[in-house]
């Protein structure tokens, strides 16, 4: 069990991710951040328990709703704000975008496009951990819609093959666009895909950061021993639409309303006020600091120059003398 | 009538499926059209039974797709957005395009291949890619790109009646386009190219979205007084080089536009079908327009940088009409 | 528990599939037969255990070892050897050859050169069959190896979510080419993996015609009845190398002789002369019975002509009237 | 010293897997060296921490290579049969090719993957396939062809030593040819065509097998007084284009030679690379020697006749010399 200084800092996280991702969605609404976007609002307590779990110098390798999975790494807002922005100075100079954020220098290796393509990236990650006896885990966040891709097979096998560092995550929100998790994977439990590997494979409540936080935490533990991976399927709920401006005609007003009475930030802070650590107060200042740095990072990238347009040109290849 | 382009396709799609009940589309998220629309309203009219939301399996969607094919269904398949069909790729190269010619010609596989691709709204590099040069490339596939609702709907309507696989690649940025559509069943055959403008002074051999740059690029010349011919090929595989050649023939200057990487794409493989065709008759080096040798980048002034315009088309008219 | 004659016939398809495997084999080291040959000596109880369990007019998906599984269910061993010496009278005009045998005459869809492109195929051939109403069922084929391939996952998925009429049949004959099935698929089983998908999944003796017979008999009487797919892993050896002219450095000479040792069809010969239905005389019949098809498709290849040249242009689609 | 290709191949990942120990291999089969040859005898001196048996896993291969190769080793990936590079399309079309760019230049992707392709020894529709055409057409990837050992040796430790993903085509049909080879550690940099014969009147651009099939048709020309040059680029991304141009500005006339289709094929890119810097110093159309439009048919005469040789080349080479 976390100490009162941690569980301050997941409930300071998880409010960093949702106030974060709240506003991401206004500045897109408002017409400043372009793309196809797709938030994690509801989510917060598997990017932040899985995140507090690990070391500093693990890594992820994150989604198409990753801005929370690098909030909760530690990533700059101020880069990942600008980079939103389609800034200059945004973490991949504006080429990468909501769906490519990418930034190494906490870990997180990248969101991506394309649906459970981590799971297969997360065991090189790990076999390059292993050859440098670093001792790091690799993480690799999927949908439960993902799962039924072949690179999730295909990852998972060779990491339990291996006995790779790997930790494969699963964020259960219920649904993949329009389709219920239900009716896409056969047999409705990712988890219980792990035991045909001969893996440990758990099903937790994601709205709960402390089981999220203990469940990574104990395969982290487990991967860093040299056991090998895990796999951990984090139910959740997805209080917004799957991309900004999806009319969500597939389900029915009813989940958002029970995401909001399964709040993982609320429920963090009725345990907290219970064991004395959170008060009325104390809530306020965190969200006045954490509003602080989002509207710090928001004027960072309003501020921030647009890329030049012949810098498209740029990035490609480490050294390019060559004409085309 | 006058209707867009994703409904025109929506359409076809309601049209062959009524006519032939072995005609069915999967895919994911298709029964309430996401993204793009072009499969709304199906499922009330054809049930779920011909109407199939599929799992995130590409492999499976369109492996599945070929298995039924095989053995008497008529699958259309929506990929979602085209950059995926690298998650099937196997499927359609090795699977699909080459079943009726290892096997003797022993079975047909009837299927299309619905593939939105382009670039527009800060997709990134995962959303924006222009693939077809890859299948043009691969024996036993055909390969269509329509540039306007009518085209778009008589191509599907082919493609599908089709005895062996179609992929036709929708523009997303055309989805929306809105033009006359016969109100009558009209088929567009395979192999047609069409001159979406005539013009005695230079043709300009344009696919999707690039037909209606290479238009707008048409009217300012006109008031330079150049008359460029537009000429749309509809399908790439097969090629109507016929038509082609006696454009060229009377212009003597070629451009191609494309929306595709300069680099090994459909319009480096045209501009050899030109030359071959001919050579003697160019009076200038053809020009090409395509996108830079880059990743589709997401912030807006990069994407407009790399995104292949009426500007680009225009500036190749001038250079060939040097 | 088949009758007398469906127990000579399982016995006499077992001899029909070994000695035409070995007579192709001696063709192929004779010169007469081109290509990369992998031949099924030593698995013939899976396939004819398994055409024997199913409807003439059933389907098959096979694979790069795939003779056995088209002699087994009903192949013209005419159409199939002049197929193989790649003449134009061949079942694919000399176009496929061994990897890329077919005859949808008899339901056999296809070998294949990619492995486990069956599992992806035989969703949508049960989508068709269950749209037509047929009644049939689809059966794929795919090694130990070929099982750690993505469209495993993706068609098991498919399969069993929506309930198709698909047989998965597994041969585990323990290799990979030069790589242990342990070595290759994390768990070591392949018909756990079953579980995950909320499907049956069972492990038997390959080498036992019955057991092969029995098990695929259920699977067809659940996919029929609508109940969806099933799993089989048939436990079997490969007597011969991976691929003609394999030295088979990876394992010792022991296997080939435990292969022999647990011979299928000498296994069977052994239950039928215990219920006193096949003797040295009949046996001698049978097998006489089986040299001469073999013989005649032989001779029949030889005579055979080969394609002419510009026949390599034919059979690409239905029509094609452009020039390219 | 003399050596086979396959043996060339080898040596040079014996070389640099002694130079850098970031530097691993893996794939199917390769502890013993199956299919090919190229990784034998590796796993003694390696170990096996740096030669990985993998399962049949294409994408976790290919996929796998790229995490490691994200975050600090340098993998070199033996696809088998380039055939099946379609099962990791995916991976490197969209994640291998893409991320260096996307990512705005955090990371190095230093992988390459060495890809046994070709026609030959009826290998059938899906171990025949030239598949380079669709990678030449996806920014951010290298793309080697090798004719000869010293060539092959050469390129793939170069390839070994870049920073970002090469991939490098070995034709199946060389890895038993012999030729001469350093004794020292020579490096053969990308980029950098090779003139394989001196000649005044034809130029033929040829890769891989094709440039022996050139070299002979240049042999039997000659003897009928036609001096034939032939350039092999070696490196298609990126290409040597002052080479090609500098010839062909000598000689007015080219062939180009490859084994793929000749729909959509390196070769109609490269008819256009040639056409857009030497339009002028053309006196013929260029004249291309390719597979037909359809799969590899597995009978012998059926692969042969659409198999490019030397005839093929000579009677291009006529044609352009009318
Ligand atoms: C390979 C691939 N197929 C399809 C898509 C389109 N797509 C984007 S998100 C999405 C749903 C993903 O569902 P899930 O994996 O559960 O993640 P979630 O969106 O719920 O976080 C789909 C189908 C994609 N990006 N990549
Ligand atoms: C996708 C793919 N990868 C690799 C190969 C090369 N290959 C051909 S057979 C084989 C081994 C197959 O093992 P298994 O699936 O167990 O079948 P078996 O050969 O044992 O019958 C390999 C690696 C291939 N044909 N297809
Ligand atoms: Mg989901
Ligand atoms: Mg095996």
């Amino acid at each position: 069990m976390p100490g009162p200084d941690a569980l301050l800092a997941m409930y300071a996280g998880m409010l960093r991710v949702r106030l974060f991702e709240e506003r991401v969605r206004e500045l897109f609404a408002g017409g400043r951040i372009p793309g196809f976007l797709h938030t994690s609002v509801g989510q917060e307590a598997i990017a932040v328990g899985a995140a507090t779990a690990l070391r500093p110098d693990d890594y992820v390798l994150s989604t198409h709703r990753g801005h929370g999975h690098l909030v909760a790494k530690g990533g700059s807002l101020r880069g990942l704000m600008a980079e939103l922005y389609g800034k200059a100075n945004g973490i991949c100079h504006g080429k990468g975008g909501t769906m490519h954020i990418a930034d190494v220098s906490v870990g997180y290796l990248g969101a991506n496009g394309v649906l459970a393509a981590g799971c297969v990236l997360a065991p090189g990650v790990a076999l390059s951990i292993r050859q440098r006896k670093s001792g790091q885990v690799a993480l690799t966040f999927f949908g439960d819609g993902a799962a039924n891709r072949g690179p999730f097979h295909e990852g998972v096998n060779l990491a339990a093959l291996w006995r790779l560092p790997v930790i494969f995550l699963c964020e259960n929100n219920r649904w993949a666009s329009t389709t219920a998790t239900g009716l896409s994977a056969a047999g409705g439990s990712i988890a219980a895909r792990a035991a045909g590997y001969g893996l440990p494979g758990e099903r937790i409540d994601g709205n709960d950061v402390l089981a999220v936080h203990a469940a990574v935490g104990r395969a982290a533990v487990r991967a860093r021993a040299g056991e090998g991976p895990s796999l951990i399927e984090a139910a959740t709920i997805r209080w917004v639409g799957h991309f900004e401006g999806d009319p969500q005609a597939y389900r029915s007003r009813d989940e958002a309303a029970e995401g909001r009475r399964t709040d993982p930030i609320a429920r963090l802070a009725r345990a907290l006020e219970a064991r004395g650590l959170l008060d009325a107060a104390a809530a306020g200042r965190i969200r006045a600091g954490v509003t602080a740095e989002i509207d710090d990072a928001v004027a960072h990238a309003e501020a921030s120059p647009l890329p030049r347009p012949e810098d498209a040109l740029t990035d490609l290849f480490a050294h390019y003398p060559w004409r085309d | 009538m006058l209707m867009d382009f994703g409904d025109a396709l929506n359409l076809a799609l309601r049209e062959e499926m009524r006519r032939d009940p072995r005609v069915y589309c999967i895919g994911e998220d298709i029964v309430l059209g996401v993204p793009f629309g072009v499969t709304k309203g199906l499922l009330d009219e054809f049930g779920a039974e011909r109407v199939l939301n599929a799992p995130i399996s590409e492999a499976a969607i369109v492996g599945s797709a070929m298995g039924a094919a095989m053995t008497g269904l008529v699958p259309v398949v929506d990929m979602h957005f085209a950059d995926f069909v690298t998650c099937a790729m196997d499927e359609v190269a090795n699977q699909i395009a080459k079943s009726r010619y290892m096997f003797g010609g022993q079975i047909d596989c009837p299927l299309v291949l619905r593939m939105p691709y382009g670039i527009g709204r800060s997709g990134g590099g995962h959303h924006s890619n222009s693939v077809e040069a890859w299948f043009v490339n691969i024996p036993g596939l055909k390969v269509c790109i329509p540039s306007t609702p009518a085209d778009a709907r008589g191509l599907l309507k082919t493609a599908i009646r089709d005895p062996d696989p179609v992929l036709l690649f929708e523009h997303r940025g055309l989805y929306r386009l809105t033009g006359e559509v016969e109100d009558a069943e009209t088929l567009v055959p395979l192999g047609a190219a069409d001159v979406k403008r005539a013009g005695r002074d230079v043709t300009v051999i344009a696919t999707a979205r690039m037909v209606h740059e290479s238009l707008e690029a048409a009217r300012r010349l006109a008031a330079e007084g150049i008359e460029v011919e537009v000429v749309d090929p509809r399908s790439l595989v097969p090629l109507d080089r016929a038509t082609l050649a006696e454009s060229v023939r009377r212009t003597h200057r070629v451009v191609i536009a494309e929306e595709g990487p300069m680099r090994g794409s459909t319009g480096a493989w045209l501009a050899w079908v030109v030359m071959e065709d001919c050579f003697d008759d160019l009076d200038a080096p053809i020009a090409r327009v395509a996108a830079p040798n880059v990743p589709i980048p997401f912030s807006p002034p990069l994407e407009a940088f790399v995104t292949p315009t009426a500007d680009n088309v225009a500036a190749a008219v001038r250079q060939v009409m040097k």
